[in-house]
């Protein structure tokens, strides 16, 4: 009952802090919502049993990502964001389309679900368990996404690091 | 010297860099030095020292003074090193009234001023170790540098602003039983130094702060005017005290501490090797006090003694005139240097045979040991900006006078 | 010591390898001499003041390498009014010498941060504090004064206390 | 099964002596830094308020209380506000899974010595810790200052850098005990090998972990030598420059929290816990553990507080090369070896 109760608080949360990032102008803001958002994800996970999930949870997505979102925007120092105008098709079709597309999803997941609710602490949990699905029973996917990552950080490396001209210039100066 | 080609303006050049505005209230500009510096990350590009906020015309001051009334004011230009900067004064009017002084006098002054460059290394020791971080030399320094105070508050009965050298030789007699506690100073003092040695030389995060750091070449330094620790740090063999003796010091043997690199720790082991100098011309000095007196010969200059003053007619006459009108210093000019703990503090005295000088300004080692700081900072980090301000040991109250 | 008589012959003073350098290069520069109290002074013209230095700084046998000082003195209300003072020093002869320009007219001169960088805060001193320009100074601001002080503080017609 | 009425019960008191002590333990660290930096330093430290200035911290609290709370009127307000609430909460909230020492039996209600004992404690303190870089962060940018600014970005990119080591210098020991659960760990460091040395970990071959732990740890809560954050000579005083008063309190009771917690984990990862020679009646053998357990935790306190004393300051650059190009490598080598060896063994 408690775990009910915590986990309705903790979704509302959730949601709460999604639209919240949404809303807010300020960039800071949107990435401390998006903090919030992390933050209660990890304590359904935790309220699932599935600590091991939501101690990873905090400390790699609050803990660490976030950390460099947040750090990006002090150090680029980013401003409130201006309001567009000549949105009003935008809002004209895009709150029924949403509405519309978000009871089409509910719709086919209810439809489709066929199976029972996940009860509290039934999440595969433990360390031991996930190290196993992770290093013996799908092996070879997790070590395709880590090549996977690895590429797409030597791409953003590359994207990143100044031309050639720059660079010579900076050695000469 | 692309640093004086690229003079700094207060508008950053591009959105890449910050200015920053360090100091003049900052805890490691010592005292109230302004630091304008663009920075681009915490790398810097330009820097641009702005000075003058201790700027008290003193030289304007001197003007309006009779001579002897001159050397309490030279105690406060160089708060760290008051004997260096009376001694340095009354060098230049005794040169211009042509005074011999005795050979006591000339002794203290050389055994006073070394304590005085020992006070003054021991502050600068103790702050640059702090502005790095280490804070316990700090204050085992202050503990070393209270003895000297309290030597110098008995033999002037002040602890900093001493004006204990007069035109002509020394305010009064060294107090009875001076030199034994001089002594007990100089025999405890050595341990102590090996004491900061073994805090700083041989650590590895002092050698990283410091070696490699804030580099000038010889050429830099003497380009630049720069003098003193600084200018032998950068492997310039040249001290005044022996290159061109002054006070009777050519009768002293001492080494002159001088390291090739240039950088902070080559400027950190001179002056520390030149604590353990001074002390050894302290202890020469004790060893060889010669006897007699210690005012010149010329009682139109020099006030005569208190008892004589009260019991003889003329010596109350010299007193009156000297203390109401002054001495007359016979037209001419002169430009007297000493080795102060900093490089080259030099007076230069101008007399237009009156009783008041006609122009006295102060050659400060710090105002040209300052314009070392953009040549050395300008493309490194702002934590070696610390190190290297620790390192030219900068007084602002000798650099705006 | 008792004081000697200054010397002021330019005859007498030729053995000195920096007047001998200067009077071969061009006599024409040097205005007088004087050796007082063992310190020798040069009197320059007012024109040839920053080839002086550069003569006496790159000279093989005597190079006055380092400069000392740069100063000003106001002789007001005498006529030429001021004298900037250069103090040289030789490191590797461990000698010293003074150069001085007599300014009348306008108080204007030749900057020597060209020769010696060290120039740069002697010489925003000098202006400063007496209002002495120097040509070529690649940064004349006010150094140590407020850069809105109205007036040159270390000027004689400039009252001890200042303006109130 | 303990009743829920008792558990509730049981949990509240927990929580407030724990926080009690806490706070009296971050006082009375304070003292002891001033007082033991003084001594090194050739002072006495505080004498004046109480006998040995015992009353010193009391002292200061009131005076951070009654300092005038200057909100400087360029910041940004609501973070700026937030920023030390959020570095004191969480500094605060890592102690509630520590164990400071065994099960006691009070009134009849049997209870571990620790608020409570979930099974990852160990990533729970991780994760605390890695949250505890906003209250910084947050703080450097809101203020709204140069200075400040660059403190927060330093203290960031100083913390994430070096949690890394941190975290994979305890993963040699999670290996040996196989439990992320600080109780379990504490207990598989029970007994002794031969008879007279410890079985600690750190005599289990994680020696060279206890090393980074502990370099990781005095860059983790920004101490000297690694205190760049702060660095006074550099930065002023880094990220809390603009604050004053209770805010600045915060800052400064989060730093200290940070230290004991950091040290809490070093003896219960590393040197054994509460373990220690038991004897005397039931109610020693019941407190035995925990004073086994505080003299470790003062004695890596006293060690934070002696390296303050003696050593200078890293410079930036150094200070993330030392973390990234000496310590993790070696953390890493220290996790492959010790995972040869227990996969050789098993």
């Amino acid at each position: 009952m408690l775990h009910l109760v915590l986990f309705l608080i903790f979704g509302a949360v959730c949601v709460a802090g999604a639209v919240n990032l949404l809303v807010q102008r300020h960039p800071i803001n949107s990435a401390l919502s998006l903090i919030v958002v992390m933050g209660s994800l990890a304590v359904e996970y935790l309220l699932l049993g599935a600590e091991f999930v939501a101690a990873v949870q905090v400390i790699i997505y609050a803990g660490a990502i976030m950390v460099l979102f947040v750090f990006v925007i002090m150090l680029l120092n980013a401003g409130e964001e201006e309001l567009t105008s000549g949105s009003r098709v935008a809002l004209l079709l895009g709150i029924p389309g949403i509405l519309v597309s978000s009871v089409l999803v509910a719709w086919v997941l209810l439809a489709h679900s066929g199976t029972e609710a996940v009860p509290a602490g039934a999440l595969p949990g433990p360390p031991k368990i996930i190290g196993w699905l992770l290093f013996h029973d799908f092996l070879l996917p997790f070590e395709v996404t880590s090549v996977l990552i690895l590429i797409a950080i030597m791409g953003a490396v590359v994207l990143a690091s100044p031309p050639e001209s720059v660079q010579q210039s900076k050695k000469e100066g | 010297m692309a640093h004086l080609s690229s003079m700094p303006t207060l508008e950053p050049g591009q959105d890449r860099t910050m200015i920053l505005n360090m100091g003049p209230h900052h805890p490691s500009t010592h005292g109230v030095l302004r630091l304008i510096l663009e920075i681009d990350g915490e790398t810097i590009v330009r820097i641009m020292p702005d000075i003058g906020y201790l700027h008290t015309g003193i030289e304007k001051t001197c003007e309006a003074k009779f001579y002897q009334q001159v050397v309490p004011l030279t105690d406060r230009i160089d708060y760290l090193c008051p004997l260096t900067n009376n001694l340095c004064y009354v060098l230049a009017v005794e040169k211009l009234l042509g005074l011999e002084i005795p050979p006591k006098a000339q002794w203290m002054r050389v055994m006073l001023n070394e304590l005085t460059r020992i006070n003054s290394h021991l502050v600068w020791l103790g702050t640059h170790a702090l502005d790095i971080g280490a804070m316990s030399v700090f204050l085992y320094c202050f503990r070393e540098r209270e003895d000297i105070l309290r030597l110098f508050e008995m033999v002037s009965g002040q602890r900093m602003m001493t004006s204990y050298f007069r035109i002509g030789g020394l305010a009064l007699e060294p107090p009875l039983g001076f030199f034994e506690p001089v002594r007990q100073f100089a025999n405890r003092f050595p341990a102590k130094v090996d004491e900061y040695e073994n805090l700083l030389t041989g650590n590895p995060i002092w050698g990283m702060r410091t070696k490699g750091v804030a580099r000038i070449t010889a050429e830099d330094a003497v380009a630049l005017g720069a003098s003193g620790p600084t200018l032998r740090g950068s492997g310039v063999d040249f001290d005044l005290r022996r290159d061109m003796p002054y006070s009777g010091y050519e009768n002293f043997s001492f080494k002159v501490p001088v390291s090739q690199d240039g950088d902070v720790f080559a400027r950190y082991i001179c002056r520390v090797r030149e604590m353990r100098e001074s002390i050894a011309i302290v202890q020469q000095a004790l060893d060889g006090m010669p006897e007699g007196r210690i005012k010149a010969d010329a009682p139109k200059v020099v006030l005569p003694d208190r008892e004589k003053m009260k019991t003889e007619m003329e010596a109350l006459i010299y007193h009156f005139k000297i203390i109401t009108e002054g001495f007359a210093v016979p037209e001419g000019e002169v430009y007297q240097a000493v080795e102060s703990p900093r490089g080259e503090m030099g007076y230069y005295v101008v007399s237009d045979g009156t009783a008041k000088p006609y122009r006295v300004h102060m050659r400060a080692a710090c105002l040209a040991n300052l314009q070392l700081l953009p040549a050395m900072c300008e493309g490194r980090l702002l934590a070696d900006v610390v190190a290297a301000i620790g390192s030219i040991d900068i007084v602002l109250g000798e650099i705006d006078r | 010591m008792p004081l000697v008589p200054a010397i002021t012959e330019l005859d007498q003073l030729k053995g000195h390898p920096a007047l001998a350098k200067m009077l071969a290069w061009n006599s024409e520069a040097v205005e007088g001499a004087k050796f007082d109290r063992d310190e020798l002074t040069i009197y320059i013209e007012r024109s040839s003041i920053r080839e002086v230095c550069s003569l006496l700084r790159d000279d093989r046998d005597c190079p006055f390498n380092f400069l000392v000082d740069v100063t000003c003195v106001d002789w007001y209300p005498k006529q030429p009014r001021f004298e900037i003072v250069y103090h040289l020093l030789s490191i590797t002869r461990k000698e010293r010498v003074r150069l001085k320009v007599r300014l009348g007219d306008s108080p204007e001169v030749d900057s020597v941060t060209s020769v010696w960088p060290a120039a740069n805060y002697f010489e925003r001193e000098v202006y400063d504090l007496f209002g002495v320009r120097f040509n070529g100074h690649p940064y004349l601001r006010r150094l140590l004064m407020p850069e809105d002080w109205e007036g040159y503080p270390l000027r004689k017609d400039y009252p001890v206390e200042g303006y109130r | 099964m303990v009743s829920v009425e008792s558990f509730v019960i049981a949990s509240i008191i927990k929580t407030a002596i724990a926080l009690f002590v806490l706070l009296t333990a971050v006082a009375y660290t304070v003292w002891l830094e001033r007082k033991v930096v003084g001594h090194i330093q050739n002072r006495w430290g505080p004498t004046r308020v109480g006998p040995f200035g015992l009353l010193q911290p009391l002292a200061d609290g009131l005076k951070f209380f009654f300092k005038e709370d200057i909100t400087p009127p360029h910041v940004y307000k609501l973070l700026y506000i937030a920023a030390p609430v959020i570095a004191v909460t969480f500094a605060l909230t890592s102690i509630s899974v520590i164990p400071i020492g065994n099960w006691i039996t009070v009134a009849g209600v049997r209870t571990p010595l620790q608020i409570t004992d979930v099974n990852i404690g160990l990533l729970i303190i991780l994760g605390i810790t890695s949250m505890g870089v906003y209250g910084v962060a947050l703080a450097g940018w809101s203020s709204n200052s140069k200075y400040s600014l660059l403190g927060g970005l330093r203290a960031s990119a100083q913390m994430i850098s070096y949690e890394v080591s941190l975290g994979l210098s305890l993963i040699g020991v999670l290996i040996l005990s196989g439990s992320f659960s600080l109780r379990e760990i504490v207990d598989a460091q029970s007994g002794t090998f031969w008879g007279f040395i410890p079985r600690w970990n750190i005599f289990q071959g994680q020696i060279f972990a206890f090393f980074i732990y502990l370099m990781a740890a005095f860059a983790e809560t920004n101490r000297i030598p690694f205190d760049l954050p702060e660095a006074e000579t550099e930065l002023v005083a880094g990220y809390h420059t603009e604050y004053s008063s209770m805010k600045f309190a915060m800052f400064f009771m989060a730093e200290y929290a940070n230290m004991i917690t950091v040290a809490c984990l070093a003896s219960l990862l590393f040197l054994g816990g509460w373990h220690g020679p038991l004897f005397g009646p039931a109610w020693l053998q019941s407190i035995l553990p925990v004073l086994w357990f505080v003299l470790r935790v003062f004695g890596f306190l006293f060690v934070y507080i002696w390296i303050r004393g003696t050593l200078p300051r890293f410079r930036y650059d150094q200070l993330m090369a030392f973390g990234w190009k000496f310590l993790l490598p070696l953390a890493i080598a220290n996790l492959v070896i010790t995972g040869l060896i227990v996969a050789l063994k098993s």
